[in-house]
């Protein structure tokens, strides 16, 4: 399905190029409509606005630990766009643009971050996501858990599962793609290569040259994507849905990207990374790069711009304080949720519990 | 009815619950075209093809977390580990998803899947294929951990198990798993996770195991009994959630107690058990509460398991021990 | 002397260490030129060279199953896991070879290595990032499970731990690791691993604990002295091998006993100490030994974590109500 | 080094065909000398014979659970000869030809699979071989480390590791070889490729190709060589470890062969695989190859091959004698060696134990 853009030579896909013009060789690719490339800047947006807003209230004292996904958004904003909205979408957990596609409240990802569990409600069957999954790498076998089902059951339906660089070295992302060459699972792995793993640059995590090229060892393709490109990263995983529906198995996209900012707000990366480096990918930046096209192509002016960004602003405050005011997880809830019902040891021991804390509930 | 040892069980209640709910799959390292190496899930296949039961790649990890995502998904999967001790693995699917999902999703993502385990020593077999380790498991908030010892409740609990709509972790004694056939009845049937049984009734001591050291429980109990020393012989049967309203009875009524079983002693089942009669029993304590237990040492090769596993013997001596302790 | 903070004080071990042993390696995640997460490892790499503190790929079972390997050919590693949480991924590493090496070959092959990582809650951290579950570790066996609760101790005993010929998971109370700083030697020195340290003497209670929760029941056996109740305060250090005589010998002398810890309670570290002096000082008890620790329940998120460790005034409380037992 | 052998085009590496001739365009590889391939040959006569001796024992219920090695001879064989005695040697578990070339006493084989620990006891700078690993594929880590271990102190030593081809689907073995392929440590991962996890097929393993194709994922080379012909074995084996050597890093060897007989002698194999398939591969034996190699050069005559079956045979009965009389494991052994010296709480508990046993040691 990929064989112009074989990753072990050196391959690798892009589209729309820095300057927001769209390689026109490429016309055999499947292309995001005006419509969709304007939804896809909208949502690029405010994802935008709302992750800067979110490290600045962890400036502020207001936010615990956030992991900005600045400079990365164009990898699942394109490849959610991509696929229905019924298909499984596994985060790892830069994945804001992509929750945003799917209308996932921009108050539930900060109510996660806010360090309370609602944050990972994610109605099963009205958004088909699963919560960030914390240990690296871990999520993948779920999703091909996921994708096993789908075909048992003879839905047509896939998965999409996304996993870091530093995610790929885990024994986890082995096994699942194992799974699902032998099974042939309906199931697309989104690796989102934005070069560390904290502190840890990508040659230091594996001796490949690419990503994307893992793929043949079990026994399907993998195809290297300009991950600051929506089309690129919208048309490889376009090709490779319609590959998993058709019965024809999994297929890695590595989202060659940047991450622009820090680790976490925790992380301080002028410690491992040069600035001449993080100035050189500003240029490559998703964003500034669709705002070109949208703009070239007369989509939305520069006003409206001016106009989404006020109003995305508004939205991500109002999300916070949304999120600020949500309901604090209770003590009964700390217990309620561990089983479908409550074991009598377990009954008991709230109870201790609430007579130590004099009552709460 | 049929008469059955405890793996005929295992496969009875599979064949029966796959007849009945067609979101139950079973998979596993030789599960499909083997049957299992110990033929627990012979002739499935056979009967429901390929998608409902079927071999893996080698990867307990992948083999579990696969499964927890077809559970979310609605189905309801029952995998093998080939032997408990293969199960490490798997270990960080395990505590990082599998007991977590439902508290992590506040109940929209649940996990109703069973991970199957042939457990216990004294089969002489290799390195790590003897392992008690079911404390480990326990220890898991978000984990039910149920342990058979006939082949009647292994059917019933393996069959509530794959009903529950929470994670099970079924731990099958393998030593046990040929050694006696017993009336086990043809359709399905339940027996409650989170009940122990009352296996015999006594006033001098309440002596709790399960599992692989059932049987020598069971024998040292009636061996007492001609003795005139009157035992209450407990299978605790669910590890966690444990039953303890009918332990503390029991020591409430018998005064002492003797916990075995076949895992390491220190923070072992035992201890759990001990504590908590200490406290809620602990007026009615007319002699120490005592464990006899696996050491805390590796489970030894074949050639010295016996200096391992509880003998009959040793139960007997042990308890005739705390019936004459006089404070 | 300096004053050092808990994670100053495993660095200044760590610095010590390398500089006496060059068989002494450190690695993990991060360890390297960002010298960890939190800290630990800064400077060492500069210090000693990309050889010797390094960065590894993102794989906890790789980095513990590489470090038995080098171990194996007589260096000393000192992995780091960024997480207690992210151990589980080593956990077939830890069981099956780490734990086994010794025994498994009859002492000709040894695993003289560290695993150090931060464990416990209370830092407003992600999910996965506040685990307490030394009880999993200290079941194992084969490995000793070490945790201190001063900067003195950490250095001590880290120091111990390394040159220790067995395997020893070092887990760091990370919400202690900048909570105060207190005078640290700047040479080597040692801390026997597998004793006890009785923090305050007293005559009316034992109260046991370690790491995470040693500042409140610092601060208990501080507020309950003023109120001219007599706490004896042990601090248990080793959590495997534990220091089993300094505990009975104190429980005989109190009579009562209070074991507090943040992990979860059922087969938690509490209920093996309960167990073990309930046999070992039964007759010396004048009210059931009792634990205050974490529910069995997943460690919450930040908004609910208050609902989840022991505070100063539950222990306070409980210990008042120990008091007042009457039978 | 192995261009010519690219496992990606099909290339598979064979130097002694099935009828005993050396394939003579092959002549710059390098080959056993005719004293090694005598000395190949008898431990091959030793490992068949000592093997099909442990499966009649077991038969007469004289032996517990036992894994036959029988048409897999080759591959250990001909890569421990190609590799320094002083080289770390790390088993799985169908290595008894390798460990027959290091001299370690058959006996020991046999007291492990008796159930004797020290069946383990390879003391440790007289063999430099880590003893068998029951947890699939978990032992390729420590070969990593140990290599590790020798590059850092510069010794030129290299580490080989065996595993299965259903080892290779285990998390261990992608971290292992990712481990490796980043540090450019000097080992040698040699896989087995018998068809078969008990009676789980190669093909439902792993969906790629060939095993040996895995390696270019990790920025390495991988080349498949026949399993059963033991100079093929040797000259990739004896090519790698020069290029360990060199400090140009890893390779991944799979070794294409066949188990003749059952998984272990627990196992009844006609229940997975076809009878055609086990005769085909009969014609294809390593051990009938090379005789006929030996006899052709003159290296040795069929009466003195007569000669060494006989002595091989007494030889594995005398082992077997050996190892089934000697001393039992003590219940003192089995608490003496968890730690370097016995913790108090453990000390209690073997004297608890000796009082059950009554006074037992
Ligand atoms: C199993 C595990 N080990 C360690 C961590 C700590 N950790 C969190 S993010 C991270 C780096 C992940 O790198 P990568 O996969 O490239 O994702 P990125 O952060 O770059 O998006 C680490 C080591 C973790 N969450 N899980
Ligand atoms: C982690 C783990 N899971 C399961 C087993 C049980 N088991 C023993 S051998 C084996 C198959 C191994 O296949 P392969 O790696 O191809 O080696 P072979 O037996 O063919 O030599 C299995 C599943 C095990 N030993 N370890
Ligand atoms: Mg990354
Ligand atoms: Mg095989």
């Amino acid at each position: 399905m990929f064989e112009n853009y074989d990753p072990r030579e050196g391959k690798r896909l892009q589209i729309l190029n820095e300057e927001g013009q769209l390689n026109t060789d490429l016309q055999d690719m499947p292309l995001l409509t005006n419509k969709q490339a304007l939804e896809a800047y909208k949502i690029m947006v405010l994802t935008r606005v709302a992750d800067e807003w979110a490290v600045s209230l962890n400036r502020q004292g207001r936010m615990p630990t956030y992991p900005p996904v600045k400079g990365q958004e164009a990898n699942s904003i394109g490849s959610i766009l991509a696929i229905k909205s019924d298909d499984w979408f596994v985060q790892a957990f830069r994945e804001l643009g992509g929750l945003l596609i799917r209308e996932v409240p921009l108050s539930q990802h900060y109510l996660y971050y806010l360090g309370n569990e609602m944050g990972s409600y994610y109605e099963r069957d009205k958004y088909h996501i699963l919560p960030i999954s914390v240990p690296i790498a871990s999520q993948l076998p779920h999703a091909v858990g996921l994708a096993y089902a789908e075909q048992y059951r003879g839905t047509k339906k896939i998965a999409i599962v996304f996993n870091g660089d530093g995610g790929t070295s885990v024994g986890d992302f082995h096994e699942s793609l194992n799974f699902a060459g032998v099974w042939k699972a309906p199931i697309i792995f989104y690796v989102q290569n934005n070069q560390y793993a904290i502190s840890v640059p990508r040659h230091s995590q594996t001796a490949s040259t690419t990503i994307a090229e893992k793929a043949f060892g079990y026994g399907f393709e993998g195809i290297q994507v300009d991950g600051n490109d929506v089309f690129a990263v919208y048309a490889a995983t376009k090709i490779a849905a319609a590959h998993a529906r058709k019965g024809n198995g999994p297929t890695l996209i590595e989202g060659f990207t940047y991450r622009l900012g820090a680790h976490t707000t925790a992380d301080d990366p002028t410690r491992y990374r040069e600035d001449d480096e993080v100035a050189d990918w500003i240029k490559r930046d998703p964003l500034i790069r669709l705002e070109k096209y949208v703009l070239q192509k007369k989509l939305i002016s520069e006003k409206q711009i001016e106009k989404l960004r006020q109003d995305a602003k508004k939205q991500a405050v109002a999300a916070f304080e949304e999120a600020d005011n949500f309901q604090k997880e209770s003590l009964d809830n700390t217990f309620r949720y561990t089983f479908k019902s409550l074991p009598p040891i377990m009954a008991e021991q709230l109870e201790q519990r609430r007579q130590l804390e004099g009552g709460s509930r | 009815m049929q008469a059955l040892t405890i793996i005929a069980a295992v496969n009875d209640a599979l064949m029966t619950e796959m007849q009945i709910d067609p979101e139950v799959v079973t998979f596993g390292e030789d599960v499909g075209v083997e049957g299992g190496v110990f033929r627990a899930t012979v002739n499935l296949q056979k009967k429901f093809g390929k998608k409902r039961c079927f071999d893996t790649p080698l990867a307990e990890n992948a083999i579990v977390g696969t499964a927890l995502g077809m559970a979310i998904a609605g189905l309801r999967p029952v995998v093998e580990i080939q032997f408990s001790g293969f199960a490490y693995p798997a270990f960080n699917q395990i505590i990082g998803h599998v007991s977590r999902m439902r508290n992590r999703t506040r109940g929209t993502l649940t996990a109703p899947m069973v991970i199957r385990m042939p457990y216990s020593g004294g089969i002489r077999a290799l390195e790590m294929h003897s392992e008690s380790m079911e404390a480990l498991f326990a220890h898991i908030p978000g984990i039910k951990v149920v342990i058979p010892s006939t082949p009647y409740e292994t059917k019933g609990l393996l069959i509530s198990a794959i009903r529950d709509d929470d994670p099970v972790i079924f731990m099958e004694p393998k030593r046990l798993y040929r050694a006696f056939k017993q009336e086990v009845p043809e359709e399905a049937y339940t027996i409650p996770i989170g009940k122990a049984r009352i296996v015999q009734e006594g006033t001098q001591i309440t002596l709790v195991s399960y599992g692989s050291q059932m049987k020598e429980a069971r024998e040292a109990a009636q061996l007492l009994q001609q003795e005139g020393i009157s035992v209450e012989l407990i299978d605790l049967r669910t590890i966690y959630p444990y039953d303890k309203a009918t332990i503390v009875d029991s020591v409430k009524k018998t005064g002492r107690l003797l916990a075995v079983h076949e895992g390491p002693r220190s923070f072992g089942v035992a201890a759990e058990i001990i504590s908590t009669i200490t406290k809620d029993a602990f007026e009615y304590l007319e002699a120490p509460p005592t464990r006899l237990t696996g050491a805390d040492t590796i489970f030894p090769l074949p050639g010295a398991e016996h200096h391992y596993m509880i003998q009959t013997s040793h139960i007997v001596n042990t308890i005739r021990e705390i019936l004459q302790y006089q404070p």
